[in-house]
């Protein structure tokens, strides 16, 4: 049994279903893994955990392995669970498009300032001068019909709903926003001296995930343990939204294998970043990803 | 105890104490529940061992402390009979130990009470030079107070009781850090002071030649509990005049001393026995 | 101490219009004299009973002001809803409240000992303070999110790793304080001690140590806040969650999930434990230095 | 204050084996005389340039174990690539300082007002001290992580809301010194000013708060880096990013894109503004109060 | 100036002070160059105008401060002639002001020094007893130097001095605070242990009776500058002996008190125009 800390991205919640799946399940247990999840919280910065020899592998983010390759971090992506980026936008019920956010208060966490907002201001002609702050608290939102905000699809969406307050999502990536969500990333180390180890990970994730959007039941059990506050009513609308957005099995996905990512892909998202200047032009960006172990593993949905 | 206080007869008390009595918050009777009333225009002497409890009599009269039973009672100085003195005017206390300003120079010290009432800065210049003058610390009105010596501060503290021109002046131990000369000056300035200005003096000494020189009556303290055992009229009230040239070499003079010194051997006598032992 | 107040609401009962006795000898015959209502007098009673009236009073205005302007719950809950939701949410609260007051109460005594050990080696010598007091000012402004990842790296136990954050943030108050405080004996005093050739030891135990005592207690009331405010920060940025999560734990999930009643019922806590560790501060300062000082002393000058 | 350093110092060059003049009649004749090197006795000079040293070995330090152990510059750079960051991002660093600065100034200086104000409102009666103290406890252990939402909502302009969560951190410390300030006069001048009539406005200006500034300032020392540190944390919970943005934004940044020797360049400005800011105010301190308060005077006992 | 020290005479003092002088750090010139010397068994006594820089000698002499120029010189306490004194003795100095340690009961400030050179517990005890007995506060063993007159005070704080049997005593106004009868025995306690013991004492006051009664010599200074401007030798140097029992009423202290009354004059006479100047 090989072990490996693996660790997520945020509180413990649907989007991380197929992880927590797959340990409850004992799919990592037959491939021979004794798999510890961590979970991930407002300012834990996991590419350092990493990094730091903290965890094995991250629940990871495409720019930031860009910048880290930038920066000569020896990180490297090894699929990508979601085809789609799960960041949006929540808006109230009288926004049709997103190009109707320009007459808007739109609140920006300060972190996404170098992620998305560049490429939503870029392409819906906005300003800097309309933001506010986002501080992870939807009462600006509630408190004012004039704001609209960034949202992940699972959690503010379904704080709306329950207010039955009348809103919208609009997924990024619908309207082109490149990167992947929800990566597998580890160490070139890691990969270099136990491939196979890795391989096998990405392989019971993906398992994991077929198996979450079947019968999530063990997966939200431990879910659960980690984050009691988290409802039932919560997962099962987060679930529903992933399953709405078809954010695992879109695109290249369906053919290829739940996971899988391509170069294409890879250099649109590097290409968006240089040409905001988050990254430098240098930057060997194939670096950030090997296709290697997602070619070895497919897994259907 | 029921008592009429002296408003029926015809002289008016400045202040009156009434079975005022004191214990402090650790349980020491500091005062036993005493009468004490002092006059317009006298000068009282008030001597007695170390502890015995004047200056706690001292800080009762001034209203500085509340008597734990028994009252204190203060009359209008528009009646003082002396006339002169204008309406609203204040007492002056010289605490024990010099009470001063750390932050505010010599002459800011002084000139405190007067800034208190408002009185107008060329008036008050002149006044502080006036006090400081008095106390032989012109050269020092810019010094800060720790700059200064312990007599130093005491005399910056006996110029700010006096640059108010108190109608009552109480005064504890004033002048005990000064060396003779400098006190015999003083006690000339002060015994002229309260002859001219008619004021009423309550003046805490250990030295009974101050008290007989300065004094009008001597009231004399013994400790445990802390009372008034004696007290002596040296001049009949109301008949204050500077003391004749001699005085201090006068044969009355050395007769009052003595008497003083044989009153405060007997208090020192009756305080207890634990009023230093001997060394075996 | 200036005890105008004081004063000035016995003298209401003997006369009307006069300031204080010793102020003046204008007014007709006066009285003072021991006529006081015993519970009015006593300090203990009055510390806790008014600063709790005034507590009622706003609290029903809050209430007032919650329902007459109809603000609406998600925003700003009124304390009758707080209450309730304390009242449902309390054993889960207790639990984040107890596990919160275990990291405050560690760092908080870690915090004690070393910034006293410091002050120590601080005064033993001039040349110690000059060199290393600069640096410990940079304890008190390097902002802890910052840090705490690092920390979060070196020390591996979580639990660990949030105490010496909140110990971080703890620590600066009662250096500086204790360092004033053994530097501020009587000058007087210290020259005696050295004319009598004390030791640096003796002089430190029996000049500089008690002398030193107000000021170590006003450190302790400044940290004990900023203990429990470290820790609830810590937790913040570190991102613990799970079984033995804390009450930031429980802050940040309910704002995500717009549970604002159980976030006010989480911050009352807060603020409970605050005041109550500031008073039990307090406390111990009268206790400790009754008789001699001040601010443990009613005046009778 | 005790100076046994410096007695022992300048007494070894005369004898070498006696502590102190007046510690015994023991030894052989023994000499005191005014001999000393001037600058080892220049204060100001020393204040510097000691701990400047003290630094320079700690980062030479540093760099060493940095180079010797090979630790990977993503983790823990050594200080002269810090350097070099600072260099290469000085002006985008030195805007972010600023914005910074001005936000902690605004602070600050709000602090400092209402908290004297306060502290005035309080020693002007008992009762209003009694009712209000524990609320201005609430102010130091409520985290404002927790309430920066609020303060967001109700606060519209970014800036200003950022200011107003600094403040709230700054203000306690200048409430509870003030305050303690302006009731330590000593007891007998209290006494003086109350028999010769003073009104509470004169017993205020002349007598409190002349006696209060060495507790004054000894708030103002530890409240000008708890502003910056105030308006660190603000930023990081409520803060914008953009053009005006902060420090605590850039450390957010760089840590993000892993960026860490910025990150640590972005800290150290910090951490010298806050050092800069404490010296600040002890220069005040000495300037205020010198020639009368030992915090500022040399003892001439 | 040179100067060769008296180590080449026979006697060896105590302390001596070659030159030595002090101007603070404001400017004062507390003290010109002055040369003194306390040889052993001498009981000197130092009076002067108030501010004239009797304490600001006391402190260099027990090297409190530094001199400004000149310097100070100490002797062996084991080269006292008058054998008897342990090697290691110390020096006990009462302040102008009673420096007690405010948290701690009058029996613990009094036991401090006996702490400090780790004295037994029990004879610490006795010896704490016997000095508390000595200033007649045997009773107030357990209060707090705040609950203490400020008389009594100043008693904690020669009975501090007393206990530790010290080879140098020096005392700034110790009984200045004291009323007369206390002063008294007091007076009688200090001559009676000086003559005893053989320490070497140097005592400041303000009553020319007290220096009178108390010492072998008496210096007097003056002010602007600080100086010693008179020496009065009163007993032959080793002749410490108590005085006889009426001496305080006999013709020779009388005359002893006139004499020092008259430098003193003088002293505040040659210490300047500022030195009070007397109301229009
Ligand atoms: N604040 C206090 N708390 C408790 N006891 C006190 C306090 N002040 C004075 N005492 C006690 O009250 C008694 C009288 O003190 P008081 O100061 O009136 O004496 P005194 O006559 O002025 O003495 P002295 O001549 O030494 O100044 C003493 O026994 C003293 O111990
Ligand atoms: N710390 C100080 N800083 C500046 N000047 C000082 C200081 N201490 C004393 N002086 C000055 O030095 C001179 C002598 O002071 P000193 O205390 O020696 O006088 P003294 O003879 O003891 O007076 P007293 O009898 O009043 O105690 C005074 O003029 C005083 O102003
Ligand atoms: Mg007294
Ligand atoms: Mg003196």
């Amino acid at each position: 049994q090989d072990k490996l800390t693996f660790l997520t991205s945020w509180y413990a919640q649907a989007e991380h279903g197929g992880f927590y799946q797959a340990l409850a399940t004992g799919l990592y247990k037959q491939a021979g893994l004794d798999v510890t999840i961590k979970m991930g919280g407002p300012q834990v910065n996991g590419m350092q955990l990493l990094t730091a020899g903290q965890a094995d592998l991250i629940i990871g983010y495409d720019f930031q392995v860009l910048s880290g390759v930038e920066k000569g971090l020896p990180v490297v992506t090894v699929a990508a669970s979601f085809q789609k980026d799960l960041q949006g936008m929540l808006t109230h019920g009288d926004v049709k498009s997103l190009a109707d956010v320009k007459s808007k208060t739109i609140l920006v966490a300060g972190n996404n300032r170098t992620s998305w907002w560049p490429w939503l201001k870029s392409k819906y002609d906005l300003t800097d001068a309309q933001t506010r702050p986002y501080t992870f608290n939807l009462q600006p939102f509630f408190a004012d019909t004039n704001v609209v905000q960034q949202a992940y699809p699972s959690s503010e969406p379904f704080q709306a709903l329950k207010k039955g307050l009348p809103h919208k999502f609009f997924l990024f990536a619908d309207e082109g926003y490149p990167p992947y969500g929800t990566s597998i990333v580890t160490t070139q180390g890691l990969l270099k001296a136990k491939p196979d180890v890795v391989k096998r990970f990405v392989d019971a994730s993906m398992k994991g995930w077929v198996s979450y959007l079947k019968n999530p039941a063990p997966g939200n059990a431990l879910i659960k343990q980690d984050n009691p506050n988290m409802s039932d009513e919560q997962i099962a609308f987060g679930i529903s939204q992933l399953k709405a957005l078809k954010v695992l099995d879109s695109g290249d996905a369906a053919t290829q294998g739940v996971g899988t990512m391509t170069a294409a892909r890879w250099k649109a998202t590097r290409d968006y970043m240089v040409k905001e200047e988050l990254l430098k032009p240098d930057t060997p960006w194939q670096q950030a990803f090997t296709l290697d172990i997602v070619k070895q593993v497919k897994v259907l949905p | 105890m029921s008592r009429t206080t002296p408003r029926t007869t015809g002289a008016m008390p400045v202040v009156e104490a009434l079975s005022a009595c004191k214990t402090y918050g650790n349980g020491t009777h500091a005062l036993a529940p005493t009468d004490f009333t002092l006059q317009p225009g006298e000068f009282v002497s008030l001597i007695g061992p170390s502890g015995c409890g004047k200056s706690t009599l001292l800080k009762l009269v001034a209203g500085l402390i509340e008597p734990s039973d028994g009252r204190l009672q203060w009359w209008r100085s528009g009646q003082l009979p002396r006339g002169a003195a204008p309406a609203g005017k204040r007492l002056a206390f010289v605490f024990q130990e010099a009470t001063l300003m750390p932050w505010a120079s010599v002459e800011a010290n002084v000139r405190l009470p007067l800034d208190l009432q408002h009185v107008p800065r060329d008036e008050a210049a002149e006044r502080v030079g006036r006090a400081l003058a008095q106390v032989g610390l012109s050269r020092y009105a810019r010094h800060k107070p720790r700059e200064l010596s312990g007599g130093m501060q005491m005399r910056v503290s006996i110029a700010r009781a006096l640059v108010t021109d108190p109608d009552l002046l109480l005064m504890d131990e004033p002048f005990g850090a000064l060396d003779e000369i400098t006190r015999n000056r003083l006690d000339d300035e002060l015994r002229q002071l309260w002859a001219e200005r008619g004021l009423s003096v309550m003046f805490v000494t250990h030295s009974v030649y101050e008290a007989a020189f300065l004094s009008s009556r001597v009231v004399v303290m013994a400790a445990r509990p802390g009372r008034i055992v004696h007290e002596l009229t040296l001049d009949a009230p109301g008949m204050a005049e500077a003391r004749p040239a001699g005085y201090r070499s006068s044969a009355t003079f050395a007769h009052t001393c003595q008497q003083l010194s044989d009153l405060l051997l007997q208090a020192s006598l009756v305080s207890g026995t634990d009023q230093l032992e001997m060394a075996p | 101490m200036l005890a105008h107040g004081a004063r000035a609401s016995t003298h209401a009962a003997t006369s009307s219009s006069v300031p204080s006795p010793a102020s003046s000898l204008a007014p007709p015959p006066r009285v003072t004299a021991r006529r006081r209502t015993p519970w009015v007098q006593n300090e203990r009673f009055l510390r806790v009973a008014v600063p709790a009236m005034v507590g009622v009073l706003l609290l029903g205005l809050w209430e007032c002001l919650v329902r007459a302007f109809n603000v609406p719950e998600y925003l700003v809950p009124g304390p009758l809803r707080i209450a309730q939701a304390l009242h449902d949410d309390f054993g889960l609260l207790m639990k984040a409240l107890w596990t919160t007051l275990c990291i405050t109460a560690g760092a908080f005594f870690v915090a004690t000992v070393i910034g006293t050990l410091v002050a120590f080696a601080f005064v033993q010598s001039r040349w110690v303070e000059l060199s290393f007091f600069p640096y410990a000012v940079l304890l008190q402004v390097t902002p802890i999110a910052a840090i705490a990842p690092l920390i979060i790296i070196w020390v591996k136990q979580p639990t660990a790793a949030l105490v010496v954050c909140a110990t971080l943030i703890a620590l600066f108050p009662i250096i500086a304080n204790t360092t004033l405080g053994l530097r501020s004996v009587s000058p007087g005093l210290a020259a005696f001690f050295r004319m009598q050739g004390a030791s640096r030891w003796q002089t430190l135990v029996r000049l500089q140590i008690p002398g030193a005592l107000p000021y170590w207690f006003a450190g302790l009331r400044i940290s004990s806040g900023l203990s429990l405010v470290g820790a609830v920060v810590a937790e913040f940025v570190a991102g613990t969650g799970g079984q033995g999560a804390g009450l930031a734990y429980e802050i940040l999930q309910a704002g995500y999930q717009l549970n604002i009643p159980r976030m006010f019922a989480a911050l009352g806590l807060i603020s409970a434990a605050g005041v109550a560790l500031f008073w039990l501060m307090l406390g111990l300062n009268q206790w400790a230095l009754r008789g001699w000082h001040d601010s443990a002393t009613p005046q009778e000058h």
